[in-house]
Order: C-alpha cells, then sequence, then structure tokens
C-alpha cells in the first residue's frame, strides 16, 4: 500500500489530464440535447469532442496563484500611482484622453465578452473547450475590471469618464463598439468563440494591447499600462485556444470548413472596424509618440496573419476576405477616423484638437504616402480656423454603415478620394455599407441587421420628439454628457486649465525646453 | 441566407419610412470630407431642387471655403450611382429619391481644402 | 519563412528571460519600446528551463514566465522544460 | 518656483466617483472597488439584436427570472469580490491546500489510514466530482443569462470555485488511490442505484430555465444540504473518528468554502425575497421543493456514508439547513 506514497509527480500534461478529464457524464434522465439545446443550430459537426486540445493546460490551481500573482502587483502599482497623484505626471492632459476612449468603448465591451463567453462555456457540449471557454469569461470580466479601476483616478480628477457605461449603451460614436459586442452576444455559442478568440483577440487584439500601452508607458501613465499589458498577457492563452478551436472545427467536418470561412471573414471584419479608435488613439492622442498605427499594423497584425494562415490553409482556411482591404486602409485609419471625431468634437465625450507642428511632421514622416497628400490640409485648416476663434464643427448627422455603424467615413481601399458606398435593396427598403465586407455580411444575414438601431436614424424617429438645431448634440446631452465640459476642444478645455494649474506634465515641458 | 436561429427569426426593419416625421436623405459633397461622412437629413420629397440647393446644401457646407465659390452649372448630381441633371422646379421625388436615397453632388474644379478632397 | 515572436514586460524579472532566450536562440532579435521587450525569431524560439536556471541561480517553473508575458506569435508547445513557438509552414 | 507654492498647491478631485455608482451608493462619495467593479456595469438597453439562440428576449432581459427586482444591484455579495480579490483569496487557500498536502505527504498520513477509511472516502467523494461538474455548469449558467453584475459576476467566480473543487477532489482522488478510482466514483454515479436519485435531480437542474431558480436550487438548496452533510457529518465527524484526518485535511478547502459562499447564497436570497411578497412566495416555494428533492437524493449517499446513522445526520442537517432559512426570514 505504500505505492501511493511513491507516487511520482505527474508532469504538466498528464497533470491537466487527471485533474480535468471526465468530468462529464452523458446524462440520461434528461436528454443530452436538453441539456445542450444550443449545440446543433448553428449547423456546426462535430463528431469527437475529445480531438480538442486545450495548449495551455492549466488547472484552477496554477491559475489561482499565477493570476493571483499578477494582480497582486498590479494593484500595487494601481495604489501608488492613485497615492502620489499620478495623473499629474502623465505627459500631458491630451493624454488623459486616450484613458477615456478605453474606459468608454473597451472596458464595457470586455464586459460584454465576458457575459457572452459564459454562454458558450455553458453550452458547448465539449468539457476541455468549455473549461477554455470559462476561464476566457472570467478574464473578460477581469480585464473589464482592471480597465475601470485603472481609470478610477482619473475620473476624479477629469471629465470624460464619469458615466462611461452609459455612453458606450447608446452614444452614437460608441455604436461600432456596441453593436459588435450585441453582435456576438447574439451569435451562437459555436460562432461566437471564433468571433471573439479568433477574429478579435488572435488577429487583432495586439494592437490595442501592446503598441499602444508601451505609448501609454512613454507617456507616464504607470495606471494603465500594467493593466493593458496584463489583460494582453492573458489574451495570449485566448488566442491559442481560438486557433486550436478553428483547427479543431476544420478538422471535425470538411462542411463545417464553409462556415468557419464565413465567420473568420465577417469576425475579422466585424472586428477591423473598431480599429479606427485604436489607430487613432495611436497616431493622434498619445502626446509622446512611440511608433504610428501603420507600423503596428505591419508587426503586430499583417507578419503574424500572413504566418498564421500559411499555417491554416492545409485545414481549408483562407485569409478573411477583408483582408487586402484592411491592409490598404493602413496609411488612412487614423486620419480618418481622428478628422470624423474632431469634427463632430461637439457631440462626443472627450476632447479632441489639432496636432501641433512637430506632431504633424512625426505623421508626415510616418505616412509620406498618404498624410501630405489627404489629411494635413483638413487639420491646418482646423488650426487657422481655431486661431481665428471659428472652430469648426460639423453639426449634422453622420449617415452610418448599416453593419458596423461607423459613419460612412471610409474612402475605397488604397484611395484617399473617393468615399466607399454600398447599397442593397432588402424587402423595399435601402441598406447603406460602408465595403464590400460589411454589405456580405448583411446579406448573408439581413434579418439579423435590419435590427440595428442606427443612432443617427433613432434620433429622428418621430417618437423621440426631438430634432433641435444639433440633433447629434442633444443626444449625446441626454446621456449626461457635459457639453463643453466632457467634450469639446481640449485647449482651454477645464482639463486642460486644471492640469497645467496643478503643474501636470512638468517633465514634458522641461523636456522641450 | 437567412440566420441560423433555435426559432423565429424574422424582424421588420427598424427605420422604415413610416417611423419618421420625414423620409431621409443621405447628403454628401464629393471631394469634401472636411465634412467627415455624408449627413443624414430629414425631408420632404416635395421639396424642389431649388430648395435642396439653397436650403439645404448652404445649411450643411456653407462652412467650407469652398462652397462659395461654387459654379451651380457646372455641378455634376447624383442620385446613388446614376447622375442626373436636375431641374429647379422639380422635386427629390421628381428625380427618383424616396426614403433612404443618396444625394451627392461633384464641384469640378473644386477638390476641397488644398486639392485634398479635405 | 515567418517570424515568431514573445513579448515580456520590461522588468527586472523579465531580464534573465530574455538572455536566456538570447543564448539559446542565436538567431533572435531583441526590440526594446517602452515598458517592453519583444523577441522576434524566424520560424521557431524555445525559451528553456535549465538555462534560466542556470542564469538565475534557482528552481524555475516555465508557467512563471506567465507573470511578465505580454503577448506571442506562433503557435504554443508547452512541457514542464521548454515553452516553444513555432511556425510550420 | 519656490517650494511654497509647490506645497500650496490644491490638486482637488472634481467627483468622488462614477455617476452609476453614486446612483447606487447614495450620491457621490468615495466607492470601494468592488462598487465600482461590479454596479451598473452590465448594459440594459438598446440591444441591437435579438438573441439568435433566445429571439423572445433581449441579450440580457430580467424577464428570465419569475424573481422581479426594481434594481438588480440589491443583490450584493457581502464578501465584495472582484476578480482580483476573489483570485487572491483562492490562491491563499491553495497555499494552505499545499500546506495540508506536504504535511499530509511528509508524515505519510495517507497510508496509516485504514484500507477501510480510505475506500469509504473515496466512494462517497469521487462521484461528487460530478455534482461539482454540474455546480459549474450551473453557475456558468447563471452568468449568462441572470441580470446585473453583481449577481452574474459572482456567479462567475461560483463556478470557477466549483471546477477548482472538482478538481480537489480529483486530487484527492489521485493521492488516496490509483487513476482508476475517478472511473469507479463516475461508473457509481452513473450506475449505482444509490446515486441515481441525486444524480436525477441534478440533471434536472440542468435542464432549468430560471437563473434564480437554478440559484436556489443549486447553492442553496443542493449545496446548503450536500457540504454539510459530506464535510461536516461524515468527513469531518465520521471519517476523522475513524483516523481519516488526513481526509479531512486535504479536503478542507470544500467545508470552509461552502461557510464563506454561504453569506453570499444568503444574503442574495433574502434580498429577493424581502423585495416583495410575491417574490418571498416564489422563493419560498423554490426553497421547499428543492430543499425536500435535495433531502430525498442525499438519503441513500448519507447511508453510504454513514450506514445506520446517515438519516439521523441528514435529519440533523436539514434540521440546520431550515433554521438558516429561517434567518433569512423563510419559514418552511
Amino acid at each position: 500500500m505504500d505505492k501511493r506514497v511513491e507516487k511520482k509527480k505527474l508532469d504538466l500534461s498528464s497533470r491537466y489530464q487527471a485533474l480535468t478529464q471526465d468530468l462529464q457524464w452523458d446524462t440520461s434522465y434528461q436528454s443530452m440535447d436538453k441539456v445542450f439545446p444550443y449545440a446543433r443550430y448553428e449547423g456546426i459537426r462535430i463528431n469527437d469532442w475529445s480531438q480538442w486540445q486545450d495548449p495551455f493546460k492549466m488547472t484552477l490551481d496554477v491559475w489561482w496563484r499565477q493570476q493571483s500573482e499578477k494582480d497582486r502587483r498590479l494593484y500595487a502599482v494601481l495604489d501608488a500611482f492613485a497615492q502620489n497623484n499620478g495623473q499629474i505626471g502623465v505627459s500631458d492632459a491630451r493624454y488623459v484622453n486616450a484613458v477615456k476612449l478605453v474606459l468608454q468603448a473597451f472596458a464595457p465591451m470586455k464586459y460584454a465578452l465576458h457575459r457572452s463567453l459564459a454562454h458558450s462555456a455553458r453550452n458547448l457540449p465539449g468539457d476541455a473547450a468549455r473549461i477554455a471557454a470559462q476561464i476566457q469569461a472570467t478574464e473578460q470580466l477581469r480585464h473589464s475590471q482592471l480597465t475601470v479601476h485603472a481609470a478610477s483616478v482619473y475620473n476624479k480628477y477629469f471629465n470624460g469618464m464619469h458615466a462611461a457605461p452609459r455612453w458606450h449603451e447608446q452614444a452614437w460614436y460608441l455604436a461600432p463598439v456596441k453593436s459588435f459586442a450585441d453582435d456576438i452576444a447574439s451569435a451562437g455559442p459555436f460562432e461566437l468563440m471564433v468571433a471573439i478568440s479568433f477574429g478579435f483577440e488572435t488577429l487583432l487584439s495586439d494592437t490595442l494591447y501592446v503598441p499602444f500601452m508601451s505609448a501609454a508607458a512613454h507617456n507616464g501613465d504607470l495606471s494603465m499600462v500594467p493593466a493593458g499589458f496584463s489583460s494582453q498577457s492573458d489574451v495570449t492563452r485566448h488566442k491559442q485556444a481560438g486557433t486550436a478551436m478553428v483547427k479543431f472545427l476544420l478538422q471535425q467536418d470538411s462542411l463545417n470548413i464553409a462556415t468557419v470561412q464565413r465567420w473568420v471573414d465577417k469576425w475579422f471584419w466585424r472586428s477591423f472596424r473598431l480599429m479606427p479608435l485604436v489607430a487613432m488613439l495611436q497616431d493622434y492622442m498619445v502626446p509622446k509618440r512611440v511608433g504610428s498605427w501603420k507600423e503596428s499594423w505591419n508587426t503586430f497584425v499583417e507578419a503574424p496573419i500572413n504566418a498564421l494562415f500559411a499555417e491554416l490553409a492545409p485545414y481549408g482556411l483562407k485569409k478573411p476576405a477583408g483582408w487586402q482591404a484592411a491592409c490598404a486602409a493602413k496609411d488612412h485609419l487614423s486620419h480618418q477616423s481622428w478628422n470624423a471625431f474632431y469634427g463632430y468634437g461637439h457631440a462626443i465625450a472627450f476632447h479632441t484638437w489639432v496636432p501641433g507642428n512637430d506632431e504633424l511632421a512625426w505623421l508626415d514622416s510616418k505616412y509620406p504616402n498618404s498624410f501630405d497628400r489627404w489629411y494635413r490640409p483638413r487639420l491646418t485648416h482646423y488650426a487657422q480656423l481655431e486661431a481665428a476663434g471659428k472652430r469648426f464643427h460639423n453639426h449634422s448627422l453622420p449617415m452610418q454603415c448599416q453593419v458596423c455603424q461607423q459613419p460612412m467615413m471610409f474612402t475605397e481601399p488604397g484611395d484617399g478620394r473617393w468615399i466607399s458606398y454600398r447599397e442593397t435593396r432588402h424587402e423595399e427598403e435601402s441598406f447603406h455599407f460602408c465595403s464590400d465586407q460589411c454589405q456580405t455580411i448583411f446579406s448573408n444575414e439581413p434579418d439579423k441587421y435590419v435590427q440595428a438601431q442606427l443612432a443617427s436614424h433613432t434620433i429622428l424617429h418621430s417618437n423621440s420628439n426631438n430634432t433641435p438645431e444639433d440633433a447629434l448634440q442633444a443626444s449625446i446631452a441626454a446621456l449626461g454628457v457635459v457639453i463643453g465640459r466632457d467634450n469639446g476642444e481640449f485647449h482651454g478645455s477645464e482639463d486642460d486649465t486644471n492640469f497645467t494649474e496643478w503643474g501636470g506634465g512638468q517633465d514634458m515641458k522641461e523636456a522641450q525646453l | 441566407m437567412s440566420v441560423s436561429a433555435i426559432g423565429a427569426y424574422t424582424y421588420a426593419p427598424h427605420d422604415t419610412a413610416d417611423r419618421f416625421a420625414a423620409p431621409l436623405l443621405y447628403v454628401a459633397w464629393d471631394e469634401h470630407m472636411m465634412f467627415a461622412a455624408p449627413a443624414v437629413v430629414p425631408i420632404a420629397m416635395d421639396t424642389t431642387m431649388a430648395d435642396v440647393q439653397a436650403k439645404v446644401l448652404a445649411a450643411l457646407y456653407s462652412a467650407h471655403p469652398d462652397f462659395e465659390r461654387i459654379q451651380w452649372t457646372r455641378v455634376q448630381w447624383f442620385c446613388g450611382d446614376r447622375m442626373f441633371t436636375p431641374q429647379p422646379n422639380a422635386t427629390l421625388a421628381d428625380h427618383g429619391f424616396k426614403h433612404k436615397s443618396v444625394l451627392r453632388f461633384r464641384t469640378p474644379g473644386l477638390e476641397g481644402l488644398r486639392r485634398s478632397c479635405g | 519563412m515567418s517570424n515568431v515572436f514573445i513579448a515580456f514586460q520590461a522588468n527586472e524579472e523579465s531580464r534573465p528571460l530574455v538572455d536566456a532566450i538570447v543564448a539559446d536562440n542565436p538567431e533572435a532579435q531583441v526590440v526594446y519600446s517602452p515598458g517592453l521587450v519583444k523577441i522576434d525569431a524566424p520560424n521557431r524560439l524555445v525559451v528553456k528551463r535549465e538555462t534560466i536556471e542556470e542564469i538565475i541561480g534557482r528552481k524555475y517553473d516555465l508557467q512563471e514566465l506567465q507573470i511578465n508575458l505580454v503577448t506571442l506569435s506562433g503557435n504554443l508547445d508547452e512541457d514542464d522544460d521548454e515553452f516553444v513557438l513555432s511556425w510550420k509552414h | 518656483m519656490s517650494s511654497i507654492d509647490l506645497q500650496a498647491k490644491e490638486i482637488k478631485p472634481a467627483r468622488n466617483t462614477f455617476t452609476h455608482v453614486a446612483k447606487h451608493i447614495g450620491g457621490d462619495k468615495p466607492a470601494t472597488r468592488y462598487q465600482e467593479a461590479t454596479l451598473g456595469l452590465q448594459p440594459t438597453q438598446n440591444f441591437h439584436y435579438r438573441p439568435t439562440w433566445d429571439p423572445q428576449h433581449e441579450i440580457y432581459d430580467a424577464s428570465r427570472s419569475a424573481i422581479k427586482l426594481a434594481d438588480w444591484y440589491v443583490l450584493k455579495d457581502p464578501r465584495q469580490y472582484y476578480y482580483a480579490n476573489w483570485t487572491i483569496t483562492r490562491a491563499r487557500q491553495h497555499e494552505a491546500v499545499e500546506a495540508n498536502y506536504s504535511f499530509v505527504d511528509s508524515r505519510g498520513l495517507l497510508s496509516r489510514m485504514t484500507d477501510d477509511v480510505r475506500e469509504s472516502a473515496c466512494k462517497v467523494l469521487m462521484p461528487l466530482r460530478h455534482v461539482a461538474w454540474a455546480g459549474n455548469m450551473n453557475n456558468t449558467f447563471i452568468c449568462a443569462y441572470g441580470y446585473g453584475t453583481a449577481i452574474t459576476a459572482a456567479c462567475n467566480f461560483h463556478a470557477m470555485d466549483h471546477l477548482g473543487i472538482a478538481q480537489y477532489l480529483t486530487r484527492f482522488g489521485l493521492a488516496a488511490d490509483d487513476p482508476s478510482i475517478l472511473d469507479a466514483g463516475k461508473n457509481d454515479w452513473l450506475n449505482d442505484p444509490r446515486w441515481q436519485v441525486l444524480r436525477r435531480l441534478v440533471e434536472d437542474t440542468l435542464v432549468m430555465k430560471d437563473p434564480m431558480e437554478m440559484f436556489v436550487a443549486q447553492n442553496l438548496a443542493l449545496d446548503g444540504l450536500l457540504y454539510p452533510l459530506i464535510y461536516g457529518s461524515f468527513v469531518d465527524e465520521h471519517l476523522t473518528l475513524k483516523g481519516g484526518t488526513a481526509v479531512a485535511m486535504l479536503t478542507s478547502f470544500m467545508p470552509e468554502w461552502h461557510d464563506e459562499c454561504a453569506r453570499w447564497v444568503d444574503a442574495v436570497v433574502k434580498a429577493c425575497a424581502a423585495e416583495s411578497d410575491e417574490n418571498k412566495q416564489i422563493v419560498t416555494g423554490w426553497i421547499q421543493a428543492w430543499a425536500d428533492r435535495v433531502q430525498a437524493g442525499l438519503a441513500p449517499v448519507a447511508e453510504i456514508a454513514l450506514g445506520e446513522h446517515g438519516q439521523e445526520a441528514l435529519a440533523e442537517v436539514r434540521t440546520a439547513f431550515n433554521a438558516r432559512v429561517a434567518k433569512i426570514g423563510i419559514t418552511l
């Protein structure tokens, strides 16, 4: 009986196997179809769930230990940052607007992904896949909460953060993110895993949490940086699981291939349409630059995706349909996005500004093919108007794409001249899209996308009894955004004057002298 | 294709004309992206093209330095992708516009701020 | 041929990891940016427990590297001794 | 600039917390991390698409439950868990588990137990891996379809705890016997008639649709009777007396965890019932029905565990359960 005492320590794989395998049983008092009611309607065929392998092999004890270690450090940094008034040590108060955008757009998105993953974590019939999904679900909650905690100290001293979840729900300019999250939440347990772990996290999430966080570090934001980096370290696991999931689906049945390809096409593009926000964070909103959006795209998207899809080709999966168009946009995306936000700066919940001359020169050096030709003239014109006391405001209601809900601000791929329009007639009604990809997404599932509540339309519904001079701004004010305090021009704003009064950003001014 | 769903999944479009006091028209000035996106304008379809030009377009775009330089006789007009020649007294409906149509106009020679399409 | 990469938060704890990776992967390129250290290598990159242990002079569990990991690209294969990133095609 | 100027600089906060948090804590005052990470976090309106998996409801929809609350954030967690303090707490508890394993290991305590005790422990505990797995699924369900972050986030953590417990039980089995003990436990769970009443009710919970009824059935009724019976009457009292202290040490996480969670479960149920007579009636009905079924399901298990004393122990556990429920204002 001493055999038990002599037991050898199990290696990583066998330990994981032993601790997770076979917890599930085939139910008999209730049918498996009732226990897993959403397993079939998406049309995915799984022949053998045991083929699903989690590449990270973490048991809960290991996970608790490792995550608690991360969080102990991280919250120590957040505490120190708050105790030392770290918020006045950032490079420039303009930087804080990047924090606002992350809090408004991405903390709530991560929250929604958390709930969606719980749906998969309950409903995928495979036990290992479910465990992977629930770890991801819990970590998305972690990321959302971390972001809120990292931003908490800023909210006490700066405007534009105090009602972020509400703005996320309804503000027109956050609709691309909200509709993305709702699109995922309304999908089945298989599609949403592909959407989150593969479409967003594997293909595009690095661009948000790696180069931008590096830039945040450069700007003295020691609160958001560890939160961002630490979140992305969880996401490395999600990415591995996402790729494993896609391979698994492709291998289980050749009939899955067409469905998975359609999902990959759709979710790459849906995720890509969040990138205008990320691109402008990097190119316009961090005062001390590390690198450009285009460089990030090359490093963290183009190179890895080329490698990844070379690997996936034998499984029958092609690069997403929008790949060429997305790559062609890298010279334009951040500029078109900032231009829109600047124009609508009175109807959002953060500040905008025209970059300084050194910043314009930097943009030119990073975008030699596009910036001077297409985008600098708008910015210099805005600067002139502002100098004359006539800051430009675009008082119109922006037309939005029916699918991604971005303003129709994108030009044809690789071109800076013509706005890209696509139109489909469906049941006697016209629907408009920003791109071939959004049009295809609609045509594949019109009954889903006709439901979209486009803000620029809803504002005008006859029951909204709301057609003032500037309906867009009124719609934002109705959400508790204080006009002129939470938004508008940065220069001369309360954030700007407070920061100066507090002696904030000394470091940078000294560096400039 | 239809949506894969567990039950019936059909919904009426959210933005049909009956939901609005006036039909919606999307309006854009090509090669002038200082106005980042086309505008959504609620407007009666019996509005004349003269009024569209004098009231709607002026209200939307007069802030642009090119606007006062427009030679209206040279302007090219589009309903969606279809080019048309407006009759000042003809209405939007006469020219084929309806709820959620796109009205674009192009001003040859005027290509935005420093010809940047801005 | 494609690069795999791994990136860590740039701090004292990551240094021995980076040193070990450079020692075990002659073709690895180290790129520093604020708060971040990223290591690229053509096709394959290995992190070896033994090398790290030699550098830090104590036992090391490869799962510890998760603490400072930020991101990676490539297929991951992990056991008690090695953490390997690779592209097969 | 003189140093006096520097000192005089006053940096006054413009607000103490977020508007949506202030709304729930009675105004703009300093809020805790739990509050900022929880209150008002879930979207409540403007959902763009109906779920393809449940077109009758919105994505987040309070009407999935028969319970009606004006404000779902009354379902607060007295432990104030957000991810970080939850994971740090569990990691700390895990250190204690590891210390117990080292202790038991270094003194060979497991091999000093009689075969009788070891077999009895495995016989009872191994099928419970599957009960914990169902607890994981059910709490994941509440996380997905419940309403408001207060209840859904806490259930997310609770689901992971159940998975942790399934793994702790597995680890115990592997320490006490061969890996085949897991199969033996599963075989009992599936085929031994004495586990079937419990399995039937567990499978019935897996197909429930109301997240709050699920909460009552799983977290209050099932766990509320099972944990005291198994880790109290069986492990702590019965096995310990027979020289099975090692079993108690290696499963010490479970009763400690259950005590901790019971406060939260009680707070949630209490808040539901306190809202209205209608809620109270519904909750009372659920507790009554599920506690009775669980008691019936545990009766043969109690016999496996405690032999002829099984029914008496179970009856005591039930009495204590009724007293617990009475404390939150529910009379059965």
